[in-house]
Protein backbone atom coordinates (compact mmCIF):
# COMPACT_ATOMS: atom_id res chain seq x y z
CA UNK A 1 0.00 0.00 0.00
CA UNK A 2 1.31 3.67 -0.95
CA UNK A 3 0.47 6.93 0.63
CA UNK A 4 -0.75 9.27 -2.61
CA UNK A 5 -1.98 12.66 -2.49
CA UNK A 6 -4.36 13.17 -5.32
CA UNK A 7 -5.47 16.83 -6.71
CA UNK A 8 -8.72 17.41 -8.49
CA UNK A 9 -9.63 19.97 -10.88
CA UNK A 10 -12.47 21.44 -12.20
CA UNK A 11 -15.40 18.84 -12.74
CA UNK A 12 -13.27 16.09 -10.58
CA UNK A 13 -12.98 18.85 -7.54
CA UNK A 14 -16.77 19.15 -7.58
CA UNK A 15 -17.11 15.29 -7.58
CA UNK A 16 -14.99 14.36 -4.87
CA UNK A 17 -16.05 17.41 -3.18
CA UNK A 18 -12.39 18.36 -2.08
CA UNK A 19 -9.01 19.90 -4.13
CA UNK A 20 -6.79 17.05 -2.49
CA UNK A 21 -6.78 14.29 -0.67
CA UNK A 22 -4.37 11.92 0.83
CA UNK A 23 -5.50 7.82 -0.32
CA UNK A 24 -3.72 4.96 1.13
CA UNK A 25 -3.93 2.77 -1.95
CA UNK A 26 -2.31 -0.36 -3.02
CA UNK A 27 -1.55 1.15 -7.09
CA UNK A 28 1.25 0.78 -9.50
CA UNK A 29 0.49 3.26 -12.42
CA UNK A 30 -1.17 6.48 -12.14
CA UNK A 31 -4.11 4.56 -13.93
CA UNK A 32 -4.36 2.81 -10.84
CA UNK A 33 -4.51 5.91 -8.82
CA UNK A 34 -7.32 7.44 -11.33
CA UNK A 35 -9.87 4.19 -10.75
CA UNK A 36 -9.37 4.72 -6.86
CA UNK A 37 -11.02 8.17 -7.49
CA UNK A 38 -13.63 6.77 -9.58
CA UNK A 39 -14.26 4.18 -7.38
CA UNK A 40 -14.72 6.66 -4.63
CA UNK A 41 -16.29 9.82 -6.32
CA UNK A 42 -18.58 8.00 -9.50
CA UNK A 43 -17.08 9.98 -12.49
CA UNK A 44 -17.14 7.47 -15.23
CA UNK A 45 -14.68 9.96 -17.55
CA UNK A 46 -12.80 7.80 -19.60
CA UNK A 47 -8.91 8.41 -19.64
CA UNK A 48 -8.75 8.88 -22.78
CA UNK A 49 -10.02 12.58 -22.78
CA UNK A 50 -8.47 13.18 -19.29
CA UNK A 51 -4.46 14.25 -18.55
CA UNK A 52 -2.03 12.74 -15.23
CA UNK A 53 0.44 14.87 -13.85
CA UNK A 54 2.83 13.20 -11.17
CA UNK A 55 4.98 15.91 -8.83
CA UNK A 56 3.71 18.78 -10.91
CA UNK A 57 5.53 16.94 -14.45
CA UNK A 58 2.88 15.82 -16.94
CA UNK A 59 2.66 12.26 -17.07
CA UNK A 60 0.94 9.01 -18.79
CA UNK A 61 -1.62 6.75 -17.28
CA UNK A 62 1.14 4.07 -17.48
CA UNK A 63 3.53 5.93 -15.53
CA UNK A 64 4.35 4.58 -11.90
CA UNK A 65 3.65 6.04 -8.98
CA UNK A 66 5.40 5.99 -5.93
CA UNK A 67 4.88 6.31 -1.88
CA UNK A 68 4.64 9.91 -1.23
CA UNK A 69 3.96 10.78 -5.07
CA UNK A 70 1.37 13.49 -5.85
CA UNK A 71 -0.81 12.54 -8.72
CA UNK A 72 -3.01 15.30 -10.28
CA UNK A 73 -5.99 14.82 -12.44
CA UNK A 74 -6.76 16.69 -14.88
CA UNK A 75 -10.57 15.95 -16.48
CA UNK A 76 -10.65 17.53 -20.30
CA UNK A 77 -9.14 20.81 -21.10
CA UNK A 78 -10.64 23.64 -22.16
CA UNK A 79 -8.73 26.44 -22.14
CA UNK A 80 -9.38 29.86 -24.63
CA UNK B 1 20.60 37.58 -40.85
CA UNK B 2 19.52 33.75 -39.59
CA UNK B 3 21.09 34.31 -36.46
CA UNK B 4 19.21 36.74 -34.93
CA UNK B 5 16.13 34.00 -34.81
CA UNK B 6 18.41 31.30 -32.76
CA UNK B 7 17.59 32.61 -29.60
CA UNK B 8 14.65 33.85 -27.47
CA UNK B 9 15.14 37.37 -25.97
CA UNK B 10 13.61 37.14 -22.70
CA UNK B 11 13.54 40.41 -21.81
CA UNK B 12 13.86 41.43 -18.12
CA UNK B 13 10.74 41.59 -16.66
CA UNK B 14 8.60 40.79 -19.80
CA UNK B 15 6.81 37.37 -19.46
CA UNK B 16 6.17 35.37 -22.24
CA UNK B 17 3.23 34.05 -20.57
CA UNK B 18 1.04 34.97 -17.76
CA UNK B 19 -1.92 32.98 -16.34
CA UNK B 20 -3.64 35.27 -14.26
CA UNK B 21 -6.93 36.63 -12.38
CA UNK B 22 -6.37 40.24 -13.55
CA UNK B 23 -7.52 41.74 -17.03
CA UNK B 24 -5.80 41.23 -20.18
CA UNK B 25 -4.48 44.50 -21.58
CA UNK B 26 -3.94 43.63 -25.04
CA UNK B 27 -2.55 47.07 -26.36
CA UNK B 28 -0.06 46.34 -23.04
CA UNK B 29 1.10 42.82 -24.42
CA UNK B 30 1.22 44.07 -27.89
CA UNK B 31 3.58 47.08 -27.35
CA UNK B 32 6.41 44.84 -25.76
CA UNK B 33 6.48 42.69 -28.91
CA UNK B 34 8.12 45.88 -30.89
CA UNK B 35 10.86 44.76 -32.69
CA UNK B 36 12.43 46.90 -35.41
CA UNK B 37 13.30 43.92 -37.99
CA UNK B 38 9.83 42.27 -37.53
CA UNK B 39 7.07 43.72 -40.42
CA UNK B 40 4.73 41.58 -39.18
CA UNK B 41 2.49 40.90 -36.25
CA UNK B 42 -0.38 38.78 -35.77
CA UNK B 43 -2.99 38.17 -32.39
CA UNK B 44 -5.81 36.74 -31.63
CA UNK B 45 -7.81 37.35 -28.48
CA UNK B 46 -10.73 34.58 -27.14
CA UNK B 47 -13.70 36.81 -26.37
CA UNK B 48 -16.24 35.75 -23.89
CA UNK B 49 -19.46 35.57 -26.04
CA UNK B 50 -23.14 35.45 -24.93
CA UNK B 51 -24.09 31.57 -26.68
CA UNK B 52 -22.84 28.64 -27.11
CA UNK B 53 -23.99 25.39 -28.67
CA UNK B 54 -27.64 27.00 -28.70
CA UNK B 55 -27.54 27.58 -25.07
CA UNK B 56 -27.61 32.00 -23.46
CA UNK B 57 -24.34 32.40 -22.00
CA UNK B 58 -24.20 34.68 -18.81
CA UNK B 59 -20.66 34.63 -18.00
CA UNK B 60 -17.43 32.27 -17.83
CA UNK B 61 -15.76 30.95 -15.01
CA UNK B 62 -11.85 29.47 -15.64
CA UNK B 63 -10.12 27.39 -13.34
CA UNK B 64 -6.03 26.89 -14.14
CA UNK B 65 -3.84 24.83 -12.78
CA UNK B 66 -1.06 27.41 -13.10
CA UNK B 67 2.41 26.12 -12.36
CA UNK B 68 1.77 23.58 -15.47
CA UNK B 69 0.06 25.65 -17.52
CA UNK B 70 2.67 28.34 -17.13
CA UNK B 71 5.07 25.47 -18.07
CA UNK B 72 2.89 24.33 -20.94
CA UNK B 73 2.41 27.52 -22.64
CA UNK B 74 6.00 28.29 -22.51
CA UNK B 75 6.93 24.99 -24.30
CA UNK B 76 4.19 25.83 -26.79
CA UNK B 77 5.43 29.15 -27.31
CA UNK B 78 8.86 27.99 -27.93
CA UNK B 79 7.55 25.18 -30.61
CA UNK B 80 6.26 28.08 -32.18
CA UNK B 81 9.23 30.32 -32.87
CA UNK B 82 10.93 27.26 -33.63
CA UNK B 83 8.71 26.53 -36.31
CA UNK B 84 7.33 29.30 -37.97
CA UNK B 85 10.88 31.13 -37.14
CA UNK B 86 9.03 34.47 -35.19
CA UNK B 87 11.17 36.78 -33.27
CA UNK B 88 8.93 37.50 -30.26
CA UNK B 89 5.53 35.34 -29.46
CA UNK B 90 3.83 35.91 -25.83
CA UNK B 91 0.01 34.88 -24.70
CA UNK B 92 -1.90 35.54 -21.41
CA UNK B 93 -4.97 33.11 -20.11
CA UNK B 94 -7.35 34.68 -17.31
CA UNK B 95 -8.56 32.73 -14.66
CA UNK B 96 -11.53 33.33 -12.65
CA UNK B 97 -14.72 34.87 -13.54
CA UNK B 98 -15.31 36.32 -16.42
CA UNK B 99 -18.34 38.56 -18.24
CA UNK B 100 -19.59 38.72 -21.89
CA UNK B 101 -16.62 40.79 -23.94
CA UNK B 102 -14.27 39.87 -21.77
CA UNK B 103 -10.74 38.97 -23.25
CA UNK B 104 -10.19 35.48 -21.99
CA UNK B 105 -7.12 34.48 -24.30
CA UNK B 106 -4.50 36.77 -25.85
CA UNK B 107 -1.70 35.42 -28.33
CA UNK B 108 0.16 38.11 -29.93
CA UNK B 109 3.22 37.27 -32.20
CA UNK B 110 5.92 39.37 -34.31
CA UNK B 111 7.86 38.37 -37.14
CA UNK B 112 9.58 39.53 -40.30
CA UNK B 113 6.82 38.44 -42.87
CA UNK B 114 3.04 37.55 -42.20
CA UNK B 115 2.72 33.66 -43.51
CA UNK B 116 5.04 33.29 -40.39
CA UNK B 117 2.96 35.59 -38.09
CA UNK B 118 -0.49 34.11 -39.07
CA UNK B 119 0.40 30.19 -38.79
CA UNK B 120 2.65 30.94 -35.76
CA UNK B 121 -0.08 32.58 -34.07
CA UNK B 122 -3.34 29.79 -35.00
CA UNK B 123 -0.79 27.40 -34.16
CA UNK B 124 0.03 28.90 -30.33
CA UNK B 125 -3.92 29.31 -29.75
CA UNK B 126 -4.58 26.04 -31.21
CA UNK B 127 -1.98 23.97 -28.77
CA UNK B 128 -2.66 26.13 -25.79
CA UNK B 129 -6.73 25.09 -26.16
CA UNK B 130 -5.77 21.62 -25.92
CA UNK B 131 -2.90 21.42 -23.98
CA UNK B 132 -2.84 23.84 -20.93
CA UNK B 133 -4.52 22.76 -17.52
CA UNK B 134 -7.26 25.29 -17.89
CA UNK B 135 -10.90 24.32 -17.61
CA UNK B 136 -14.13 26.82 -18.30
CA UNK B 137 -17.37 26.61 -16.79
CA UNK B 138 -20.54 28.16 -18.61
CA UNK B 139 -23.00 29.56 -16.51
CA UNK B 140 -26.15 29.93 -18.31
CA UNK B 141 -28.99 32.34 -18.20
CA UNK B 142 -31.42 29.44 -16.36
CA UNK B 143 -29.19 29.15 -13.72
CA UNK B 144 -27.67 26.12 -14.82
CA UNK B 145 -24.48 25.97 -14.98
CA UNK B 146 -21.84 23.10 -17.49
CA UNK B 147 -18.09 22.57 -17.23
CA UNK B 148 -17.21 23.19 -21.39
CA UNK B 149 -15.86 19.30 -23.31
CA UNK B 150 -16.93 17.44 -19.76
CA UNK B 151 -20.77 16.66 -20.53
CA UNK B 152 -19.77 12.90 -20.56
CA UNK B 153 -18.46 13.40 -16.94
CA UNK B 154 -21.62 15.25 -15.97
CA UNK B 155 -23.79 12.64 -17.81
CA UNK B 156 -22.36 10.00 -15.39
CA UNK B 157 -23.22 11.79 -12.09
CA UNK C 1 -29.15 32.32 -35.48
CA UNK C 2 -27.16 32.53 -38.74
CA UNK C 3 -29.58 35.79 -39.84
CA UNK C 4 -27.54 37.26 -37.90
CA UNK C 5 -24.37 37.61 -40.25
CA UNK C 6 -26.80 38.62 -43.30
CA UNK C 7 -26.63 42.45 -42.87
CA UNK C 8 -23.60 44.26 -42.22
CA UNK C 9 -24.00 46.74 -39.17
CA UNK C 10 -22.83 49.97 -40.20
CA UNK C 11 -22.58 52.10 -36.73
CA UNK C 12 -22.55 55.95 -37.30
CA UNK C 13 -19.39 57.03 -37.01
CA UNK C 14 -17.62 53.68 -37.86
CA UNK C 15 -15.71 53.85 -40.58
CA UNK C 16 -14.46 49.97 -42.16
CA UNK C 17 -12.27 51.25 -43.82
CA UNK C 18 -9.44 54.53 -43.59
CA UNK C 19 -6.46 55.30 -45.78
CA UNK C 20 -4.83 58.32 -44.22
CA UNK C 21 -1.61 60.15 -43.49
CA UNK C 22 -2.64 59.86 -39.40
CA UNK C 23 -1.28 57.28 -37.10
CA UNK C 24 -2.99 54.53 -36.91
CA UNK C 25 -4.08 53.33 -33.20
CA UNK C 26 -5.02 49.58 -33.03
CA UNK C 27 -6.31 49.68 -29.79
CA UNK C 28 -8.81 52.00 -30.34
CA UNK C 29 -9.71 50.04 -34.12
CA UNK C 30 -9.83 47.03 -32.02
CA UNK C 31 -12.54 48.45 -29.42
CA UNK C 32 -14.70 49.28 -32.21
CA UNK C 33 -14.98 45.82 -33.43
CA UNK C 34 -16.67 44.67 -30.14
CA UNK C 35 -19.61 42.28 -30.59
CA UNK C 36 -21.30 40.42 -27.33
CA UNK C 37 -21.82 37.41 -30.22
CA UNK C 38 -17.79 37.21 -31.08
CA UNK C 39 -15.64 34.61 -29.51
CA UNK C 40 -12.87 35.22 -31.76
CA UNK C 41 -11.07 38.25 -32.59
CA UNK C 42 -7.80 38.46 -35.04
CA UNK C 43 -6.18 41.19 -36.23
CA UNK C 44 -3.08 41.53 -38.79
CA UNK C 45 -0.38 44.78 -38.59
CA UNK C 46 2.25 45.29 -41.27
CA UNK C 47 5.29 47.13 -39.09
CA UNK C 48 7.93 48.86 -41.47
CA UNK C 49 11.08 46.81 -40.61
CA UNK C 50 14.66 47.82 -41.08
CA UNK C 51 15.40 45.87 -43.69
CA UNK C 52 14.32 44.27 -47.24
CA UNK C 53 15.78 42.21 -49.45
CA UNK C 54 19.42 42.92 -47.91
CA UNK C 55 18.92 46.46 -48.34
CA UNK C 56 19.00 48.44 -44.43
CA UNK C 57 15.57 50.50 -44.81
CA UNK C 58 15.59 53.75 -42.91
CA UNK C 59 11.71 54.90 -43.78
CA UNK C 60 8.80 53.89 -45.78
CA UNK C 61 6.53 56.61 -47.89
CA UNK C 62 3.50 55.39 -49.11
CA UNK C 63 1.33 56.97 -51.58
CA UNK C 64 -2.08 55.93 -52.04
CA UNK C 65 -5.20 56.81 -54.21
CA UNK C 66 -7.43 57.31 -52.04
CA UNK C 67 -11.08 57.06 -53.65
CA UNK C 68 -10.54 53.74 -55.26
CA UNK C 69 -8.63 52.67 -52.46
CA UNK C 70 -11.47 53.64 -50.26
CA UNK C 71 -14.08 51.49 -52.54
CA UNK C 72 -11.92 48.44 -53.13
CA UNK C 73 -11.16 48.46 -49.72
CA UNK C 74 -14.65 48.38 -48.65
CA UNK C 75 -15.13 45.43 -51.39
CA UNK C 76 -12.58 42.75 -50.23
CA UNK C 77 -14.15 43.52 -46.76
CA UNK C 78 -17.20 43.06 -47.86
CA UNK C 79 -15.98 40.12 -49.45
CA UNK C 80 -14.41 38.55 -46.00
CA UNK C 81 -17.36 38.90 -44.58
CA UNK C 82 -19.58 36.77 -47.16
CA UNK C 83 -17.29 33.95 -47.38
CA UNK C 84 -15.76 33.42 -43.57
CA UNK C 85 -18.99 34.96 -42.12
CA UNK C 86 -17.33 37.10 -39.71
CA UNK C 87 -19.10 39.69 -38.07
CA UNK C 88 -16.91 42.39 -38.18
CA UNK C 89 -14.20 43.41 -40.45
CA UNK C 90 -12.51 46.94 -40.51
CA UNK C 91 -8.62 47.67 -41.83
CA UNK C 92 -6.79 50.72 -42.26
CA UNK C 93 -3.75 52.19 -44.18
CA UNK C 94 -1.33 54.98 -43.83
CA UNK C 95 -0.14 57.06 -46.41
CA UNK C 96 3.12 59.43 -45.91
CA UNK C 97 6.60 58.94 -44.64
CA UNK C 98 5.96 55.88 -41.89
CA UNK C 99 9.52 55.32 -39.87
CA UNK C 100 10.55 52.31 -38.82
CA UNK C 101 8.57 50.46 -36.00
CA UNK C 102 5.23 52.59 -37.79
CA UNK C 103 2.35 50.88 -38.37
CA UNK C 104 1.43 50.76 -41.88
CA UNK C 105 -1.30 48.91 -42.39
CA UNK C 106 -4.07 47.30 -39.86
CA UNK C 107 -6.92 44.67 -40.31
CA UNK C 108 -9.09 43.58 -37.39
CA UNK C 109 -11.79 40.77 -37.61
CA UNK C 110 -14.14 39.42 -35.05
CA UNK C 111 -16.59 36.31 -36.09
CA UNK C 112 -18.11 33.40 -33.59
CA UNK C 113 -15.00 31.39 -33.56
CA UNK C 114 -11.14 31.18 -34.34
CA UNK C 115 -11.09 29.47 -37.63
CA UNK C 116 -13.33 32.14 -39.58
CA UNK C 117 -11.60 35.13 -37.60
CA UNK C 118 -8.00 33.93 -38.73
CA UNK C 119 -9.12 33.17 -42.57
CA UNK C 120 -11.03 36.30 -42.93
CA UNK C 121 -8.01 38.85 -41.33
CA UNK C 122 -5.49 36.74 -43.71
CA UNK C 123 -7.87 37.40 -47.01
CA UNK C 124 -8.62 40.50 -46.09
CA UNK C 125 -4.29 41.40 -45.50
CA UNK C 126 -3.58 39.25 -49.03
CA UNK C 127 -6.07 41.16 -50.90
CA UNK C 128 -5.49 44.37 -49.79
CA UNK C 129 -2.02 44.19 -50.49
CA UNK C 130 -2.02 43.12 -53.81
CA UNK C 131 -5.53 45.25 -55.06
CA UNK C 132 -5.21 48.43 -53.02
CA UNK C 133 -3.80 51.28 -55.28
CA UNK C 134 -1.41 52.38 -53.02
CA UNK C 135 2.60 52.19 -53.79
CA UNK C 136 5.43 51.92 -51.02
CA UNK C 137 8.80 53.54 -51.25
CA UNK C 138 11.44 52.69 -49.26
CA UNK C 139 14.39 54.94 -48.53
CA UNK C 140 17.94 53.12 -48.28
CA UNK C 141 20.40 53.65 -45.80
CA UNK C 142 22.47 54.61 -48.70
CA UNK C 143 20.35 57.81 -49.41
CA UNK C 144 18.66 55.83 -52.37
CA UNK C 145 15.21 55.02 -52.90
CA UNK C 146 13.02 52.63 -54.82
CA UNK C 147 9.25 52.26 -55.50
CA UNK C 148 8.49 48.42 -53.96
CA UNK C 149 7.39 46.00 -56.92
CA UNK C 150 8.78 48.46 -59.49
CA UNK C 151 12.45 47.21 -60.22
CA UNK C 152 11.26 46.45 -63.75
CA UNK C 153 10.21 50.13 -64.24
CA UNK C 154 13.21 51.35 -62.67
CA UNK C 155 15.34 49.42 -64.75
CA UNK C 156 14.02 50.76 -68.07
CA UNK C 157 14.70 54.02 -67.54
CA UNK D 1 -8.40 62.52 -82.04
CA UNK D 2 -9.64 62.38 -78.10
CA UNK D 3 -8.99 64.65 -75.18
CA UNK D 4 -7.69 62.47 -72.16
CA UNK D 5 -6.50 63.49 -69.16
CA UNK D 6 -3.95 60.89 -67.85
CA UNK D 7 -3.56 61.02 -64.02
CA UNK D 8 0.41 59.15 -63.33
CA UNK D 9 0.95 58.01 -59.76
CA UNK D 10 3.80 56.74 -57.40
CA UNK D 11 6.69 55.15 -60.35
CA UNK D 12 4.54 56.69 -63.16
CA UNK D 13 4.09 60.63 -61.66
CA UNK D 14 8.05 60.56 -61.28
CA UNK D 15 8.73 59.48 -64.90
CA UNK D 16 6.28 61.51 -65.81
CA UNK D 17 7.81 64.51 -63.93
CA UNK D 18 3.98 65.91 -63.46
CA UNK D 19 0.92 64.68 -61.41
CA UNK D 20 -1.32 64.58 -64.21
CA UNK D 21 -1.72 65.79 -67.80
CA UNK D 22 -4.47 66.39 -70.87
CA UNK D 23 -3.12 64.21 -73.85
CA UNK D 24 -4.89 64.93 -77.45
CA UNK D 25 -4.22 61.98 -78.86
CA UNK D 26 -5.74 58.71 -80.88
CA UNK D 27 -6.76 56.15 -78.51
CA UNK D 28 -9.54 53.54 -78.71
CA UNK D 29 -8.61 51.63 -75.62
CA UNK D 30 -7.12 52.54 -72.19
CA UNK D 31 -3.97 50.49 -73.40
CA UNK D 32 -3.71 53.06 -76.55
CA UNK D 33 -3.56 55.41 -73.57
CA UNK D 34 -0.93 53.99 -71.80
CA UNK D 35 1.37 53.15 -74.62
CA UNK D 36 0.94 57.15 -75.89
CA UNK D 37 2.04 58.16 -72.24
CA UNK D 38 5.54 55.02 -72.35
CA UNK D 39 6.24 56.97 -75.57
CA UNK D 40 6.21 60.09 -73.91
CA UNK D 41 7.88 59.12 -70.66
CA UNK D 42 9.84 56.52 -71.14
CA UNK D 43 8.35 53.71 -68.78
CA UNK D 44 9.13 50.50 -70.05
CA UNK D 45 6.52 48.23 -67.57
CA UNK D 46 4.22 46.09 -68.98
CA UNK D 47 0.68 46.36 -68.97
CA UNK D 48 0.37 42.62 -67.13
CA UNK D 49 1.88 44.78 -63.79
CA UNK D 50 -0.23 47.29 -63.93
CA UNK D 51 -3.75 48.46 -63.34
CA UNK D 52 -5.96 51.03 -64.88
CA UNK D 53 -8.97 53.27 -63.97
CA UNK D 54 -11.25 55.40 -65.96
CA UNK D 55 -13.18 57.75 -64.48
CA UNK D 56 -12.41 56.64 -61.06
CA UNK D 57 -13.67 53.01 -61.87
CA UNK D 58 -10.97 50.12 -62.43
CA UNK D 59 -10.96 48.97 -65.81
CA UNK D 60 -9.45 47.09 -68.38
CA UNK D 61 -6.58 47.23 -70.56
CA UNK D 62 -8.87 47.01 -73.34
CA UNK D 63 -12.10 49.10 -71.85
CA UNK D 64 -12.96 51.68 -74.62
CA UNK D 65 -12.02 55.33 -73.60
CA UNK D 66 -14.17 58.67 -74.83
CA UNK D 67 -13.16 61.81 -75.58
CA UNK D 68 -13.20 64.16 -72.02
CA UNK D 69 -12.34 60.39 -69.93
CA UNK D 70 -10.26 60.55 -67.26
CA UNK D 71 -7.39 58.21 -67.29
CA UNK D 72 -5.78 56.77 -64.24
CA UNK D 73 -2.30 54.60 -64.61
CA UNK D 74 -0.82 52.65 -61.43
CA UNK D 75 1.99 50.74 -61.64
CA UNK D 76 2.26 47.48 -59.59
CA UNK D 77 1.03 48.15 -56.09
CA UNK D 78 2.32 47.33 -53.00
CA UNK D 79 0.32 48.23 -50.40
CA UNK D 80 0.78 46.58 -46.55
Amino acid sequence: MKSIKVCYFAMFREHAGVNEETLTIDATTAADVFRATRERHGSAEPTGHCKVAINDVMADWDSPVSDGDTVLLFPPVAGG
Amino acid sequence: MAIRYCCFRLLPGVELISVAASPIDPDELRKQLFDPAAGAYCSFEGWVRNENDGQTVLRLEYEAYEPLALTEGEEILAEAKRQFLCQTAHCAHRTGMLEIGDCAVWVGVAAPHRDEAFRACRYIIDQLKVRLPIWKKEHYVDGHSGWVNCERCAAAT
